[in-house]
């Protein structure tokens, strides 16, 4: 198997289910319980969340856990919402977040905010100035994604945040691509919410947390105990916290090794794609984007038939953002770049991550043109093409 | 997601190219939606001898577009227009929700494929004529 | 070990671990992925969803999975207030809900809703004709739980739904606690929506759902990707799911044997202590309680002193809610009941499970009676109580 | 949640009970807020040569209770009225947050004792007058 999809979510680091195992069957107390077990599990998740702070530089009673990188998002645009709502109701976002902040955003218009799309150049990438022209004496929150999923690119956030603090509003951004991939240090980009999500950096499905700056005002999403000092109730999801910290020690410590090998591989494969296909886009910034994906538009034919192609033969890669697969459009992410729907439809993100070789690559590299080929044999527009020239 | 059946005429289409002398040339679909596809059908004595198609989209176009391809093979112009959706999507052994456009993509294919057969025979007749 | 908090977290049944297992490792496919990994993925949630409906009675498609119990019931209580704001602002919840519930309701009043908290009668049932006089025109969501998890009692739910329903308004009942215990049909209580949580029933922390009958009118309460059917966002804790679905099916099969056991060792434990310990008080319904659930008020000390020697001799029991544990109130159930603050401070909750034995009552009812009397020989109540005897 | 030193406190509580013969008696706390203590305690020539306590409360009222009986033996009224909160709550290797007002009860029920111990003694001192 070549699993080329390390972005849609990671296989699990053995190290990461080894610490959790211990904590789904004997160690089974509730955080919240007085006695003895109860406290056992409540300092294991207390070392996880150092753990999940020390990862992007904050304090650990900074780090609310959540249940998914979705929630934390929503948490971050509803909870800044709500909770400001009396000083203004205008929001601005992206146009190339996820659906997590977008629905959110949509959300909100629904019930009665206003949202702001910034746009963003071919590249992916927002233009602080865009945003300095966008922030009204009624905006109570910018969100914009600190590393996007599909295409990759990084965007200048610490500057993005300045923009937003010089206007007092809030700055929330969306790193569940960047963590574990880049170094993330939350006061230097000087954010006030950073959402994150366990499964994307080899821990498990199903966790995530929320970094909220220490004196920002925000609601809970989910209301009920005393659970996360009152911000997020349910019994706490042990197992998985312990995971996430886990995940979290281990991508700090191999990260900055892991980058520069996995940027190779991607470069590699990107080379080797460009070289052996013909009418190939390669989507995202050259420079400013994640080290394990790339994207690439290959016209006149569809992506999710290069997908399926693909993994029959072993390879595993997608069409852009997972949540999206069930929908006729095109990506929003590559519709928001400027694509063309048609070659926005022909898009295929390849996302590498730590267990993949070179070997990978190769193997790829040797079935993706046969692929293109077999597909472009059906295509109407590839055969007229080579007879319109 | 899909039917074996689906990925079977996905992995390996039945029909696939173009019919260079065709008698009729069927082009439905949008880019824009991500599905495109041309059926050719070449006709003899009312009865469809031979299809082909070519397609842009997705697996279950692809699929859609091979299985109508053989089943109107060998039908009549006027059997070939009872074709539906339903039988493409059941000849498949079902398609997901929101893939039932494919279907119906392949069932436009060849009424736009007969179509255009009956107008050109209309304006050979009216030549001939 | 004596564990005796089952209604705070139960332990995990070895074949729910074993059943989840090979999805925090091997298989860790992205259900919302095309390809094959995904897929297998995908069938086990769905495989899940069908036993958990099948707990409930209800069609899968009428599962909702969250990260929690608190979830479901915030997504029940917002998700359907939001969605019929325009026809009223007015909920009805009872007054000794679950805090996921009432700290939900209290959100709610804060922006701008009106709730109406129902007393109980000393037994801690809700009268279904204060139901019917509380419900008004702009009313739009009753909530009122199953089973309590204080005290155990259980309440009319069919009866209160059937009220709600007279009056066209939609019935949410928290069963988080009576799933596993007693047997749950949606269709013979009539509910609107029900909430369930995995940790009560032998499964894993950080799974609940939502059970929405089909047709109701609901904002999620996390929005983005199209995952449950677009109505819960957020990559699926695959393996969490799983193992909810795997107790699911085991509670189904066992539950009617296990409750009769469990009665019997719970009704021995209350009885033991009647017998040996003076000036205790049982509280909670004589008949309608849950089967493994008794909560003693011991007059004159208080509850956390208790607990604590308890847990020093590996006997462990909780002061009712474990998420109100932080305050210094007593339990807003015992009060609502009508206990004096001073009994309700020396309340005990006794939460029996499958895997305790008479051993288990047995060496609690040798322990209990020191514990009890050498608190009491520190209590000015004690002492003062005897000598005005 | 609770330091090693409240466990022993409140496992082993030194001084528990009734001076039948006491000079001053402190009476705190609520019953409603869940924690009651009484202390006692029996002075000579200005030093506390005994005390004790009864208590109705939570492991860190209990704990507090008999940390605070003995860091006043064998103290002068000077010395015993001296004794903080803080300092009991260091004695006990700290409390949680909301369990502080455990440490406040204990000094209060100390300065109570000492007070009731003053007013008795100049009852006294009034009456051999
Ligand atoms: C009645 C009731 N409702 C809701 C909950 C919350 O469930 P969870 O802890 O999974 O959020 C609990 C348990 O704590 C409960 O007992
Ligand atoms: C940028 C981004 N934000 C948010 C999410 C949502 O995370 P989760 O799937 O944990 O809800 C994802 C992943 O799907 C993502 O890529």
């Amino acid at each position: 198997m070549v699993y080329l999809d390390n972005n849609a979510t990671t296989p699990i680091d053995r190290r990461v289910y080894e610490a959790m195992s211990p904590y789904l069957f004997e160690k089974f107390g509730n955080p919240s319980t007085l006695y003895s077990i109860g406290a056992e599990a409540r300092a294991a998740v207390e070392e996880a969340r150092k753990r999940v702070a020390d990862l992007v530089g904050a304090r650990p009673d900074e780090i609310v856990f959540t249940g998914c990188g979705s929630e934390s998002d929503n948490m971050a645009l509803k909870g800044v919402a709500f909770a400001h709502m009396e000083r203004g109701k205008h929001i601005i976002v992206s146009s190339i977040e996820h659906h997590a902040v977008l629905n959110t955003a949509a959300y909100l218009e629904k019930i009665g905010f206003e949202v702001t799309y910034l746009p963003v150049d071919r590249y992916g990438m927002v233009d602080p100035d865009d945003l300095r022209r966008a922030i009204r004496s009624d905006t109570v929150l910018v969100s914009i994604m600190l590393a996007n999923n599909e295409i990759g690119t990084i965007q200048p956030v610490k500057e993005l945040c300045s923009v937003s603090h010089e206007k007092g509003v809030l700055f929330h951004t969306d790193a569940v691509q960047a963590a574990g991939k880049l170094k993330i240090d939350v006061e230097e980009l000087g954010v006030d919410l950073l959402s994150l999500s366990a499964h994307k950096i080899y821990g498990p499905k199903g966790v995530g947390a929320l970094y909220i700056r220490k004196g920002t005002k925000i609601h809970p999403l989910i209301h009920g105990g005393h659970q996360e000092r009152g911000r997020r109730a349910g019994t706490e999801n042990v197992a998985g916290i312990v995971g996430f910290g886990k995940a979290a020690e281990i991508a700090l410590q191999e990260m900055e090794e892991e980058a520069v090998r996995i940027a190779e591989l991607r470069d590699r494969l990107e080379m080797g794609i460009l070289e052996r296909i013909e009418d190939v886009i390669v989507n995202g910034h050259p420079e400013r984007r994640l080290p394990n994906t790339t994207n690439i538009s290959f016209c006149y034919i569809e992506g999710e038939a290069i997908i399926l192609k693909l993994a029959s033969r072993g390879i595993y890669a997608s069409t852009g953002s997972a949540c999206s697969s069930d929908t006729l459009e095109p990506s929003h992410v590559l519709m928001a770049i400027g694509l063309s729907p048609e070659v926005g439809h022909g898009s295929v993100r390849f996302s590498l991550g730590k267990f993949n070789t070179a070997d990978d690559v190769d193997r790829t590299l040797e079935v993706l043109p046969e692929v293109v080929s077999n597909l472009r044999e059906m295509s109407p527009f590839w055969r007229r093409k080579n007879v319109q020239r | 997601m899909y039917s074996d059946k689906v990925i079977e005429h996905f992995m390996h289409p039945r029909n696939v190219g173009k019919i260079e002398d065709a008698d009729g040339v069927g082009k439905v679909g949008n880019p824009v939606c991500g599905d495109v596809m041309w059926i050719y059908i070449k006709v003899k004595d009312g009865k469809i001898v031979d299809c082909r198609f070519e397609t842009f989209g997705c697996a279950a176009a692809i699929a859609s577009s091979s299985v109508t391809t053989e089943m109107i093979k060998g039908k009549t112009i006027e059997e070939a227009l009872k074709i539906t959706n339903k039988a493409v999507a059941e000849a498949l052994g079902g398609l997901p929700p929101q893939k039932m456009h494919c279907s119906l993509l392949a069932e436009q294919g060849i009424k736009a494929a007969i179509e255009d057969y009956m107008r050109r025979r209309k304006k050979g007749e009216e030549k001939g004529a």
